[in-house]
Order: structure tokens, then C-alpha cells, then sequence
């Protein structure tokens, strides 16, 4: 009784203070009014906010790579899902999200709770203080990558996870895991500020995250049905619509144009046109390096191989991006393109990702932080001012940042990790986390959503109207 | 009456109908299948991992007549499917005890095909 | 004879007026070449065309939304129609649409046609003198606007509805239905500058007007075939294509990235990206209300109603977005939600509307509407010069805009629904509205377009070469 | 030996002086860290590399128009194949290819290689001076046009072709064909500068020259099997798949927003807004085209005739676009519209091409070009300083544009076939061009890729895990 | 026993499988075919060129009966299946010589329908 | 000569392909068909209203061989296809009266199967 007044209790307060007119935020509508806002906030707000539109399109790209790589009966759940788990990554990174992130502070951010109340955002949030982009279209670009991480984690768990399960960690992943991870490599944490950490856009922060979550899902949840033979040998579950993935590959590697060089925050430096340069080399050499790998492995030109390798090689040179010169970009990719089917072969042998995402963004995710001590140019880490300002090991920058990079990453991963599968066994042993044999067998889409992503496909022609 | 059933290549049927309508057998039936028999199977690869498919796709066709035609019917099949190589398929006769048109409710040998009005419209 | 040389004078002669050199256009070229356009005009331009790119876009979201809620046999149909219509309203609302739309005027616009012989854009289309986008991006965005209320109209009518009657109404809709309604209520005609009503980007002005005509074509056209039972209740007729519908809908809520923010016309005064982030947690909050509530309703995570709820949301936060603070966004999203699962069973029980359009379009935009003259901000009503300065009912302006709503939608309704029923009244009188029933049966493919959208799902094998 | 040797050397010699500093690079890092790059760089940057990724999201389009058109056993294979090619036209532009197209230079650029070194880029590419957007954003909008043509050029080549092919084509393509030919067109060579061919966006320079490769392949590889009867006659080879050919138009229409308005190289002189609406007109008036052509022709309302009536008129418009009034935009995409079923039956009699590529990429393209000779208005030729400044023949420029836009084409065609022509012959001696009729019949996604595209539709359940 | 074999339009199986349910005949098989018959085909034309289905879909419908019961079958089937256009359909009656029941492995008539429980869950 | 038919679930086909083949018997046909019997259908939502898909998905072996060699198949499929849960599906028995190989155009039991190479490509 006590407690569920207290609840409501808080919770007005929470309207109420909403409902409040905000107090001392720099108020860029008063600036406009005065006519003395400057065309520079324009400018750099234009580019972030588009850059940020291209990364939020990236939820199609995860939707239909997974809708490709499943089984017809499972496609319809995927649309389902990602809705979700965007509207609820929205609500609560700008509840709490963006201010554990973004706010100042070493450990957790400290401000900008439902984005208000904050006083000057320059100061307010001063890791991004860099560029004067209006305070919106920064947490709407750093709310789109928090859902691109999330949608990262259930790559893993396709075909037979509970709904319910989104549900849960949705919340707890975009209102604390992720915001105070990321919050420590680039919100102006102590991996950043202390030890020196460079992740330009994301390897770590994003991809390493959402795989360390995937990880942290899949070692609880279990593999498909049917996925491993009596014997323990993999058994293919091929994905029902290569199309459809391709579809999805091509709208990731779309929404990398704004992913990697929208976090300049901002267009006047005139740098993020080479960031986009650099992306999409590394993305086409990983696409090189993991059609031939696989060819020569498999003699199979592997469709999704392909598309896996842009992606590995895309989330490789997420960190690096605003770091290295042009060159850097091909054995970034290259790398990438090749670990990715090295990696899912070695990885299919045990536990079942039916995306890749563990390889795609985990693996690639680490060598793409990696790479950071061995190609960063000490010209571009002076100008972004973070780690060492000799460079990487190749630039004669010594071991220093390589060390920071492997640090950094192993001390996210950990955390993630820890708070991840901790969510997850929670949730496992309330509402559990996987459906029923006959619900996996019949597909999510008729026992969880009460009718089949592809009706036609299904019921006889004789029982629809 | 006699049931034809013929599991053939898909390719081949469209000669076997047009030579079956102007012979006066316009009714039939077919239903995409998949067969096993002498025919290799398909091996496929996803991810690494085999995948096999040891059937290949075929076209089974059922064609009703009475007893005096099951020989021209079986013929015509026979000469339009053959390719010589393993997978051309096989026929069966299988014994039909009784018809029914359900448009007239009709039944017997007379309901099986429609000889004339067929040909004609094939003719013409 | 006589008729028939007249109107081919007239035409001749609308050939010679486009030919002859347009004069006294204030002429973006001329002030280029003498050095003297203000950065502001491409700052602002850019905006304002990236953003009309994005709503353009809408047009696959609208036909994705429409092709997975179809049947497989009447997937195709929905491509040609899209392409029409789109073709048919450019080229009427460069003749005469904007003209009419954003001419000055109170009833009607009187400046613009094909665009040329207007003089000075920023006197001539006073209403959007706000901004000094050039004239041409000012037309591509509001055309289109008029596409998207255009694409609206016929999500009651798939599966049945001949095609010529497409191309008949695109005219009569885009060249003066939605030019004389959208001036009325965001085009500096009376109801936005004598009543004062709000519509931020259109709930009304392109949402509801744009169901209103879907609500009149679906009166004279009827159900599908089989739709409802012999005792009269509905029965299910499942979309072919759930993943397809997803993309649509993710389509779309990008496209409201462009929408909404983009009714800035301008990026100068810092604004948009605060529209993008209203948007965006209102459409979170419809998914999350449209899912709650169809799961308590009938115990199922309906991939439909997700979907649904975030476009009912999207239409709901149109009119108010520039007008209130982003905690309101969150009631308005979540009502709309709300309304969405209900809207659809209450309307479903009575007239067929396959893809749940009068309620996503209709009802919500109602509700977004109204919600102004509850949630508008005082300082945004000032800011944007229309309506109550003292802001809704909920910020202490009492009833004053709220009646304005009611008053400025009920008559937007009342004359659409005219002048629509009546458009197609005279269409079923002479070419007839509805396919045959053997037509419905084969599907719109085959019938009206000779060949099956996926030919080898109809066709066997042994039949295609 | 001592070949493999000095290759390996030179090898080594690139790899080194690309890991050496760029020198003597006029530095955009250098200008921002002093607070001296002018706004506009950002601005004009800002919108070539939003165009440049519209253009980009091409590769879906053109991607899911193959699809469209493919039977469902050679669906998966697109997204191999465009994945790979965009991947190597990315290597070879950035290694060569912009180097050769841009540099400066009647027959062929000289400077550039792999973006670097080559001194102040506003003279070193001087053809692009005009606007001061940074040359890592020229780079990025010459890539993705250079990958559109190479699109364009597998459009006759569907269901048949093996995957080998694309690869060293692709090398060649983009590494010299498209740059040499697109240098002279308008990259500042020979044709546009001595002959004063007017090609804004690329008829010619991208569509035309795509389709001659296209044109040069298809005459080496033949049509499908069974695709003319034994008396000759074309059969219909149905493609599967009408909504996803659907998405491939409206992506390639949205795409073309940034195609033709982003070939100003900038937004600071507020003409990209025109070009879009010119644009716009013209695909619409070339859908209706198409339509009424097709269905007068055929008593069909054809939606690939639509689609390709869209981008038939889109591709006629692109040389004009940056030329030509608005109103020149309906009888170009008119005529275009118009064109392009009765250019599909012709070719269609002899030779097989699937998409109808060679009508809607190369006869528009033709038809686009010359349209430039017709109504190019002299206003706009002044402004561009190309060609005739009295105009096109129908503002009494006389003949003079039209013949410089014939020769500039047929010496295109000429230069680009006999390349093309003699690259596929090399290929087909040596590796071979066309997989075996056994492959063939089985489907390019099972034979050279080891699975189907959609494996549920071609292996029984029972055989799937 | 035997096997009473349906070609009809897949419209009129509702009304048919509850019947036959009714009636205490639950078990049957239906397969998705293509037929030719009197029926005409359909041409399509796809970029000019003209393609003609000469198969129209219909469902094939297996259902195993003892030979008493072959009578109230087929009157049903007649019964619902009838529009009186051409296209109807036929029935064909064939002979079967053993059933076996999978999941007991029971042979004989018995196992073929499942009179009682089924009808009574009919009706409940 | 007898057809033996069987309707089955399609998660049990493998072993018995396998095993068939084993035995000599490597030449079938598989349809994937619905059928109705026992188990109950599923019942879907879409907007509110229910739509009951009463038909299970069922995959229908057509095997034809000679008399003597029934039961061996027989067996065979019992063996495998039992779970014991409704819905393990039927076997039915059917006369064929001739059989021709289209590949060669004999006729007669020695065309059904391939005893001996295919038992020993099995086995190699
Ligand atoms: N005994 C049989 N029972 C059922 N179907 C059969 C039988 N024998 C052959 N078939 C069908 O005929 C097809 C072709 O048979 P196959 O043995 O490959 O050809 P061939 O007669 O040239 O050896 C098979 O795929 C299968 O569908
Ligand atoms: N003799 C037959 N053998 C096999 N199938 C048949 C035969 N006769 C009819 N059918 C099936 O029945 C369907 C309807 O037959 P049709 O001749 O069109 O109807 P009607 O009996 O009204 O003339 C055909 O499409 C075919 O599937
Ligand atoms: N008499 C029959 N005629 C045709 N098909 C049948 C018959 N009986 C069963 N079947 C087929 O076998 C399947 C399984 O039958 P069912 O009655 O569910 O199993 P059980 O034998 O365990 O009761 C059915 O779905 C149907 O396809």
C-alpha cells in the first residue's frame, strides 16, 4: 500500500517536474528569436541530424539482415521486435539514457535527465562541446547509435528468444548498460579521459557492446532446434530470403555514411567528407577480404559472406574512422573481411548465431579498436585530442596506444558482460527466455503474434478468405 | 477406368498437353512434387555447413481414362518425356472404380474427358 | 468541332505562355551570378530539400505498407499505382496545386502556376515568407506533402478498385482538393489566419484530408469480397507480407523525419532538430500504446498494430510538433497508440479498410489536431504567430484553441468529404469503381496488369519458359 | 622470376608511398585547426556528400530491379554481385580511377592517385573548381556515379552470366573505361571542352556508356535459355518478383534527387533546388508516357513498363537537367516515357535484356543527350560556360549544340564499346563467360553460390533442419 | 476401402470439411493443384510477349473411407461442390487394399476415420 | 505392383529416405500436402478477428513397388514415423497395374525400384 503511493507519488513528481517549464537551459529558440544564432549551429545540427536519420534507417538494415537470415516462419517477429526495442531505447535514453552518457563526470554523466534542466549544453556535456550543434540533434545522434547497439545484442537470438525478453533488457540496456559503458569510452569517461582510450564512432562502444549483450543472451539461451546433430556437428539452417538481407546490407552500409562521419558532430571542420572516404574503403575491402577467404575455404562464392564482410569490416573501421589516413582503411577492411568467416565458422562449430553478429561485431569490434594502436596518425589524434599524439605503433607512436586500445576494450567488455548476463539470468529464471519446442517448431509468428509473417505461405489457399 | 499417374520433368509437359488436347484429353491434373530415384542429388552450402538435398523437383501428372485409351495416353507420355538421361521419371496405371462431373452430378466413363468439344477448341 | 478546336487553342496556348521567358521571378540565378545569395538561402534550402527527399521517400513506405497488408495476387498493383499517382500530382501541382495552395489568398492561392510569373517568392507565397528557401525547394516539399495525403487516400481501397480510377481523382485531388484544403489550413487561407488554427506539418491538412477521401471512396466501393461473413461479421483477410509492411513502416518513420522537422521550411533558427526529437518519442510512445493495448484486447503482440501505432502516433505529433514541448510528446504518442488497436476493431466491424487507414490517418489526425489546443506552448505559439499566444488548455490558455481546432478540422473534413464524394460519385456513375467479381477473384495483377507480381507463385513451373 | 619479382617490388613501392605523408596537399585538417575554412566548404560539402549518398542507396535500387526481374533461382546472386562490384569500383576509382577522370588533361587526368599529392585540388581537378566542397567529397560523388554505370552494365547480363565476369570487368571499368570516357565527357576532356557537349549529370557520361558495356557483353554472352521460341519468337521469361522491382524504381527515383541536383558540386548558388524539380517533372511525364505508350500498344497497364518509364525519362533528363527550364522536363520525359516500351519490343525481338537496360539506360540516354541540342536554354549554358551560349535549336541557338551533343555521344559509344567489347572477348577466351546449362537451369544462386536465395521455395521442408 | 479422390475449387472445401466432420469423417488430405479441364486458361502478357496458363488451380482432396461409407462422401462432395460453371471438377473413387494408423501401427478399416470422438468434438 | 502412400510429418522423412535406400528402395515421391484428422487445427488472430487454419502441414510418400516388397516399406515407415502424439499420420495401400520407365520405356516390376546399384551407392 505504502509502497504503491510512494510509487505514484514519485511518479507525479516526475510529470510534474516534465511539466514545468524548464529553467536555464540555454534556450537556442530565445537565440533564434534574437536573430543571434549563429549560422554555424545550423550547420553542424544539419549534418548531425541527417547523419543521424542515415544511422537511424540502420534499424531497417538490422531488420531485414536478420529477416534474411531467418527462417520464413520467424520474419514476421523481427518487425515486431524492432519497433519495439526502438520506441523503448528512445523513452528511456532521453529519460536517463543521454545524461548517465553524456553528462560530465569520469564514472556516470550527471545531467540532462529528459533532456532539460541541463544549463548551458556546452558545458553541460562537454565531451561534445566541440561542435555548438543544438543540444537535440546531439541526443538524437547519440540515441540512434544506442539503438543501433541494442538491435546489435539480439542478432544472437533469433528464431526462438521470448518477446517478453526484449521487453526487459530494452529497458535496462538503454537506460544504464549502454550509457554508462559508452559513457566511459567516448561520453568523456575515465576510459576516455584517463586511459587514453580512441573509438571514434563506435567499435567498442556500439558494435563491442551489442555483441558482448548478444553473448551474454546466447550462452543462456542455447542453440536452435535442430541447429546441432546427435552428434554435436553443425547443421545448416539456411536464412530464407538472401534478398532481403542484401536489402539490409545495403541500407547498413548506407547508414554507416552517417554513422562514422556524423560523429565529427558537426560539418564545419570539414573532415567528416574523408571519414566517409575511409568507411566505405575499408567496407569494400572487407567485402574483397571475405569473398575471397571464403572462396578459398568453402569454393563457394557465400552471399551472406559478402554482406557479413561489409559489415565486419564497416563496424572495423568504426573506431578508427577519424583516426587514420586512407590507406589505413584497406587492411583495416581487409582484416575484417577475412576474420568474418574464419570467425562464424569457428564460432558456428559451437554456439548458434544466425547472423554472424558475434563475428560481425564482436570480433570485427575488437580489431577495429585494436587497429586504432596500430594505424591512428598522430596528426588526426592531435586534433581530436585523445590518446597518444604520436600515433599508433605504424606512426612510431609506440606501444602506448595499443595497450590503451586493449584496456579499454577488455574493461567494457567485462562490464557489459557482467551486468548483461546478470539481466538475462534474472529474466531467466522469472519469465524465462525461451518458448516452447512446439512454439519454436510452429515459429514465432503464429504463437507469439497470432498469425504468420507470410500467411500465403502457410494456410492452405482454401482457409483464407 | 484408369488412373495415368506420370512423374516427369517439368519441362516436358507442355508438349504432353498440347498432344493430349488434340487427342482428345484435355483433363488432367498436376501437382508439383519432389523425387528420389537414380537422379543425384543437389548439395548445397550455407555458412560452411552441407546441406543436401537428395530430391529433385519433378511434375506428376494424373490423367483419368477408360481402360481403351490408357495405351495412347501412356504413349504420348512416353514420347514426349524421354531425354535419355537418369530422372526422366515413371509411369503408373492405377485401377479408378468410379467418376463423378460434379458440375452435373453425372457419372461413369462419359464424365472422364471431353472428347469433341476439346479437340474442336484445340482446332480451332 | 468547334469544342474540340477551342481547348486545342487553349492548350497551344499554355505551350506558348511556358515557352516564353518567365518574367519578373525573382531570379535565384541572377543572384548568383552577381555573387549576392546569401548563405541562408542554401542553408535553408538544403533543409528544406534533403527533407522533401525523405518524404518523397514516404512513397515506398506507403506502398510497402500497402503490398504487405495485400494479398500475394494483388501485391504488383500496388507499384503502378504509386508510380501514377506520384506522376499525376507532380505534374498538377506544378500547374496549378501550389498555386492554389500557397498563392495568397483566403480561400484560395492565386500565384505560382507552373510555377513562374510570381515575382517576388518571399511577397508572393507570403505565408512561407519565414524562410528564404528558394521557391523550387519550397515547391518540392509541399508537393511532396500533397503526394503523401494523395498515397492516404487509397489505403481503404486495395484489393478491388479499378486502376483509371487512380488517375481520375489524382487530378481533381492534386490539383484542387488538397491545393484548396491545405491553403485553408496551412496555406495562409482563413481557417489558419482568421481562426486561428494550428497544424504544425499537417495532421489535418494532409492526414485527415487525405483519409476524408479514403472514408468517401470506401463509402461507394464497398467491402472485398468475402470480407464479411453471411451473417454480417468480419472475418480475417491476412496481408500477404509482414517483413514487407515492416519496411514500409520503418520507411515511413524516417519519411517523418522530413515531415515534421522539415515544416520549418528552415534550418536557421536551430528548431528542427527539437521537432525531430518530439517526433520521435511520440512515435516510440504509440508504438508501446498501440502494443500494451492490443495485448490487453485480445493477447497478442500484433505485428500490425505495432506497426500501425507508430504511423498513428507519427500522424498525431504532425500538427502539434512544432507547438509543443517534448513531454507532450509522450501523451499525445500514447493516446494515438491507444486509439489505434480500437479505431481499427470498431471500424473493422463495419466497412473494410484494409490497412487500417481511417483510423491511423483519420482518427489520429483528429486527435493530433485537437491535442494542439491542449499541449501547445505558449513560446512556441508565439514563435510561430498563430493561434492563442497563451498556449492550450493544459498550459493555462483555456478552450480558445481548442475550439479553433475542432472548428478548423470539421470544416477541412466537411469540404474534402464533399468534393470527394462527389469526384468519385461521378466516377462510379461513368467508368465504374470496382473490378469485376471474377477480376477480384484472379486479383488486380493478372486482371488489370496482365501478369501475376509473383508470377512462379500462380504459375507452375511447367508454364514459365 | 625476375618478373615476379619486380612485380612484387612495384608492389612494394606503392604500399610505401601511400604509408609516406601526403605531401604538399593543400590541407583541410590544417585549415580547420586555424580557424580558416570558410562556411561554404562545409555547406557545398554538406550537400555533394548527401547527394553522393543518395546516389550510393543507387546500388539497392539498381539491386532490387535485377531482383525484380530475375526468376526466383537467380535472386540471390545480385546481391553478390553488387556488393562485389561496388567493392572494387571503390578500390579502382580511389587507386586510378578519379585520378584519370578528374585530373586535368584533354584525353586523360593526370593527377590524383589514390587521393594524394596532388597539390592545391581547386587547380589539380580544376573542372570541379567551380565549387570549393572538399575534394574527399568530389571523390565520393565521382565514385558512386562511376558505380552506377558499372550497375547499369550487368542489366543484360542477368541469370546467366558467371560471377567471374563482373570481377575483372569490373577492375577494368572502373579503373579505366568509365574514367577515360567520362573524362572526356565531363571531366574537363576533350569533348566537353573542345567540342562543347553539354552532359550535366551523366546521359551520356554514366547511362549511355553503362548500356554500351551492356550492349557490348550481351552480344558475347547471348539470351537465356528458352527465352525465343525454336522459331525465334520472344517467350516471356516472367521476373518474380513485381513489389521488390517496385522498390528498386522508387529507390533509383529517390536516388536520382542526388544524381542530377548534386552534379552543381555545391548549394551555395541555390540551383540544386531547380534541378530536382526539373528532375521530378520528367520522371513524371515519363511514367505517364510509358503507361499510355504501353497500354495503347499492349491493352495492359504494365508495371515494369511503368518503372522503366520512370527511369527512362530520369536517366533523358540528366544531361538536360542543369540546362533546361522546367517545362522542358515534360516533353523530355515525355518522349522519353514514350520511348521506352516501344524501344523494349523492339529490342526484345532479337536479343535478350532482361531489365530493358539497353532502351531505358541507353536509348534515353541517347535521347537525353540530344535533347540538350534542343532545349538547352542559354541562360543556363552561360552559367555553366559549356556549349553554345545562344542555347539549344528551340531558343534559336541553331544546330550548333545539337551536333556538338551527336558527335560527343557517337565517339563515346565508339571508344566505350570497342573497350568493352574487347575486355568481355579477352574474358570469354580465356575464363569463359557463361555458366553451363546445367547451371543455368538449376539457377546461378544454387550453382555458384551453394544455396538458393529463397531455399524454402526450391528445398522441401523435410530436408531442412 | 476406398479412396475417394476430389478435384474441386479450393472456395467450396470449407463448407465440405465441416460436413464431412459432422458426419464423423474428420480425416482427409488436401494438396494445392493445377487442372485442365473444359476450363479456360488464362493469358497473361508480360512485356509484350503473351504467356498463357492453361492450369487453373484447384485442390485435390484424398479422403479414405470403408465402402459403405463411399456414398455420403461423394454426396457430400456433390452436394457443396456444384456452381454449375464449368470448372466444378470431378471425383474419382479408387481402390485401396490396406490402411495402417502410424502412431499404433493398428491396421484394418478401423483406422481410417475416427467416427465418434471426432464427431462428438464436432459438436462440442 | 502396389503403391504404398503415406502421409506423414515431415521431420520424420529423412531416416526413412535413408533407410529405404538402404534397403534397395530409393525411388519415391514427396508432396507437402494438409491434412485433417485427429489433431487440432491452429488458430490465428489477424486484427482482432480469428481465422482457423484446421489442416496441419503433412508430407504425402508415394512409393511404388512390388507385391512382395510391401510390408518391408510398410515396416519401414512405422518404424520411423512413429511419435506416439496424434498427427503420425497414415498408410494407405493401392494396386497399380503396369509401370513404365520413361527413360527407356520398359515396363514391369523391374522398373520401380533399383535394387542393387542404388543399395550400393548407399553403401559407398
Ligand atoms: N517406384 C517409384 N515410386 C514413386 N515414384 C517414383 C518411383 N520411381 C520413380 N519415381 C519418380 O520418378 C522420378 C524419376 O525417377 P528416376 O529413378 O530418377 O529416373 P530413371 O527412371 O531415369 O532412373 C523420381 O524422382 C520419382 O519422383
Ligand atoms: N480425367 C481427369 N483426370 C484428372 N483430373 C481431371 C480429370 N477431369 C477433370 N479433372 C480435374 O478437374 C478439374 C475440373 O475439370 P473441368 O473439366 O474444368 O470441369 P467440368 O467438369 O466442369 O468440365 C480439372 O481442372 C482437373 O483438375
Ligand atoms: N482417411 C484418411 N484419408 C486421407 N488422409 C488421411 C486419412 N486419415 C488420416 N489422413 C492423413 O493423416 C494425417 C494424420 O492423421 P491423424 O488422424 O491426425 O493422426 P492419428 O492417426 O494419430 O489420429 C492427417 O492429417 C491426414 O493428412
Amino acid at each position: 500500500m505504502r509502497r504503491s503511493w510512494l510509487a505514484r507519488g514519485s511518479l507525479l513528481g516526475i510529470v510534474a517536474a516534465l511539466v514545468l517549464p524548464a529553467v536555464a537551459s540555454a534556450d537556442t529558440l530565445d537565440a533564434a528569436n534574437n536573430g543571434v544564432l549563429p549560422d554555424s549551429v545550423a550547420i553542424n545540427s544539419l549534418w548531425v541530424i541527417i547523419a543521424g536519420c542515415f544511422v537511424m534507417f540502420m534499424q531497417a538494415g538490422f531488420a531485414f539482415l536478420e529477416i534474411g537470415f531467418s527462417r520464413g516462419k520467424n520474419a514476421g517477429t523481427v518487425i515486431a521486435k524492432i519497433l519495439t526495442n526502438f520506441s523503448i531505447a528512445a523513452i528511456m535514453y532521453w529519460a536517463i539514457g543521454f545524461a548517465f552518457a553524456f553528462g560530465n563526470g569520469k564514472i556516470i554523466g550527471d545531467a540532462g535527465f529528459f533532456l532539460r534542466d541541463y544549463g548551458d549544453p556546452q558545458k553541460a556535456f562537454a565531451v561534445m562541446g566541440l561542435s555548438d550543434a543544438t543540444i537535440e540533434s546531439k541526443w538524437f545522434f547519440q540515441f540512434v547509435f544506442c539503438a543501433v547497439s541494442l538491435a546489435i545484442v539480439w542478432g544472437t537470438t533469433l528464431e526462438r528468444i521470448k518477446f517478453g525478453v526484449y521487453v526487459i533488457y530494452a529497458v535496462v540496456f538503454a537506460g544504464f548498460i549502454y550509457p554508462i559503458a559508452s559513457h566511459w569510452v567516448f561520453g568523456g569517461g575515465w576510459l576516455q579521459s584517463n586511459i587514453g582510450m580512441q573509438d571514434f564512432a563506435g567499435s567498442t562502444a556500439v558494435h563491442m557492446i551489442g555483441a558482448t549483450g548478444a553473448f551474454a543472451v546466447l550462452l543462456q539461451l542455447g542453440a536452435r532446434r535442430g541447429r546441432y546433430g546427435p552428434d554435436g556437428s553443425p547443421r545448416a539452417i539456411p536464412g530464407h530470403n538472401m534478398p532481403l538481407f542484401g536489402l539490409g546490407v545495403l541500407i547498413l552500409w548506407l547508414g554507416w555514411f552517417g554513422f562514422n562521419p556524423g560523429s565529427t558532430l558537426g560539418a564545419l571542420d570539414g573532415r567528416f567528407p574523408e571519414v566517409i572516404l575511409v568507411t566505405n574503403l575499408a567496407a569494400a575491402a572487407g567485402v574483397i577480404g571475405a569473398l575471397t577467404t571464403s572462396y578459398v575455404t568453402t569454393k563457394n562464392i557465400d552471399i551472406g559472406m559478402a554482406g557479413n564482410g561489409a559489415i565486419g569490416a564497416l563496424v572495423a573501421i568504426t573506431a578508427p574512422s577519424g583516426y587514420v589516413e586512407a590507406w589505413a582503411a584497406l587492411p583495416i577492411g581487409l582484416i575484417a573481411g577475412i576474420i568474418v568467416p574464419l570467425g562464424i565458422a569457428a564460432i558456428d562449430k559451437k554456439i548458434d548465431d544466425p547472423v554472424g553478429a558475434l563475428t560481425a561485431h564482436g570480433l570485427c569490434g575488437v580489431w577495429g579498436t585494436i587497429a586504432c594502436g596500430l594505424f591512428t596518425a598522430p596528426k588526426f589524434a592531435k586534433y581530436n585530442a585523445i590518446g597518444n599524439p604520436d600515433g599508433g605503433l605504424f606512426y612510431g607512436g609506440g606501444f602506448g596506444q595499443l595497450i590503451a586500445q586493449v584496456v579499454g576494450l577488455t574493461i567494457a567488455f567485462i562490464f557489459v558482460f557482467i551486468m548483461s548476463y546478470a539481466t538475462f539470468w534474472a529474466i531467466k529464471k522469472t519469465i524465462g527466455m525461451r518458448v516452447s519446442e512446439e512454439y519454436e517448431d510452429a515459429g514465432l509468428d503464429i504463437s507469439e503474434h497470432g498469425m504468420y509473417g507470410y500467411p500465403e505461405q502457410f494456410i492452405p489457399k482454401s482457409e483464407i478468405a | 477406368m484408369k488412373m495415368v499417374v506420370a512423374y516427369i520433368r517439368s519441362e516436358v509437359f507442355e508438349p504432353i498437353r498440347t498432344e493430349l488436347l488434340e487427342l482428345g484429353f484435355p483433363s488432367l491434373s498436376v501437382t508439383e512434387v519432389k523425387g528420389s530415384g537414380r537422379q543425384r542429388g543437389v548439395t548445397g552450402r550455407y555458412r560452411g555447413a552441407e546441406l543436401t538435398d537428395y530430391l529433385r523437383p519433378k511434375l506428376k501428372v494424373e490423367c483419368v481414362v477408360g481402360e481403351p485409351d490408357v495405351q495412347v495416353i501412356v504413349d504420348t507420355f512416353l514420347k514426349h518425356a524421354r531425354t535419355g538421361a537418369v530422372g526422366d521419371g515413371k509411369l503408373f496405371v492405377m485401377p479408378v472404380e468410379e467418376a463423378y462431373r460434379v458440375r452435373t452430378g453425372e457419372s461413369g466413363a462419359v464424365v472422364l474427358q471431353a472428347h469433341r468439344d476439346a479437340a474442336a477448341a484445340a482446332a480451332g
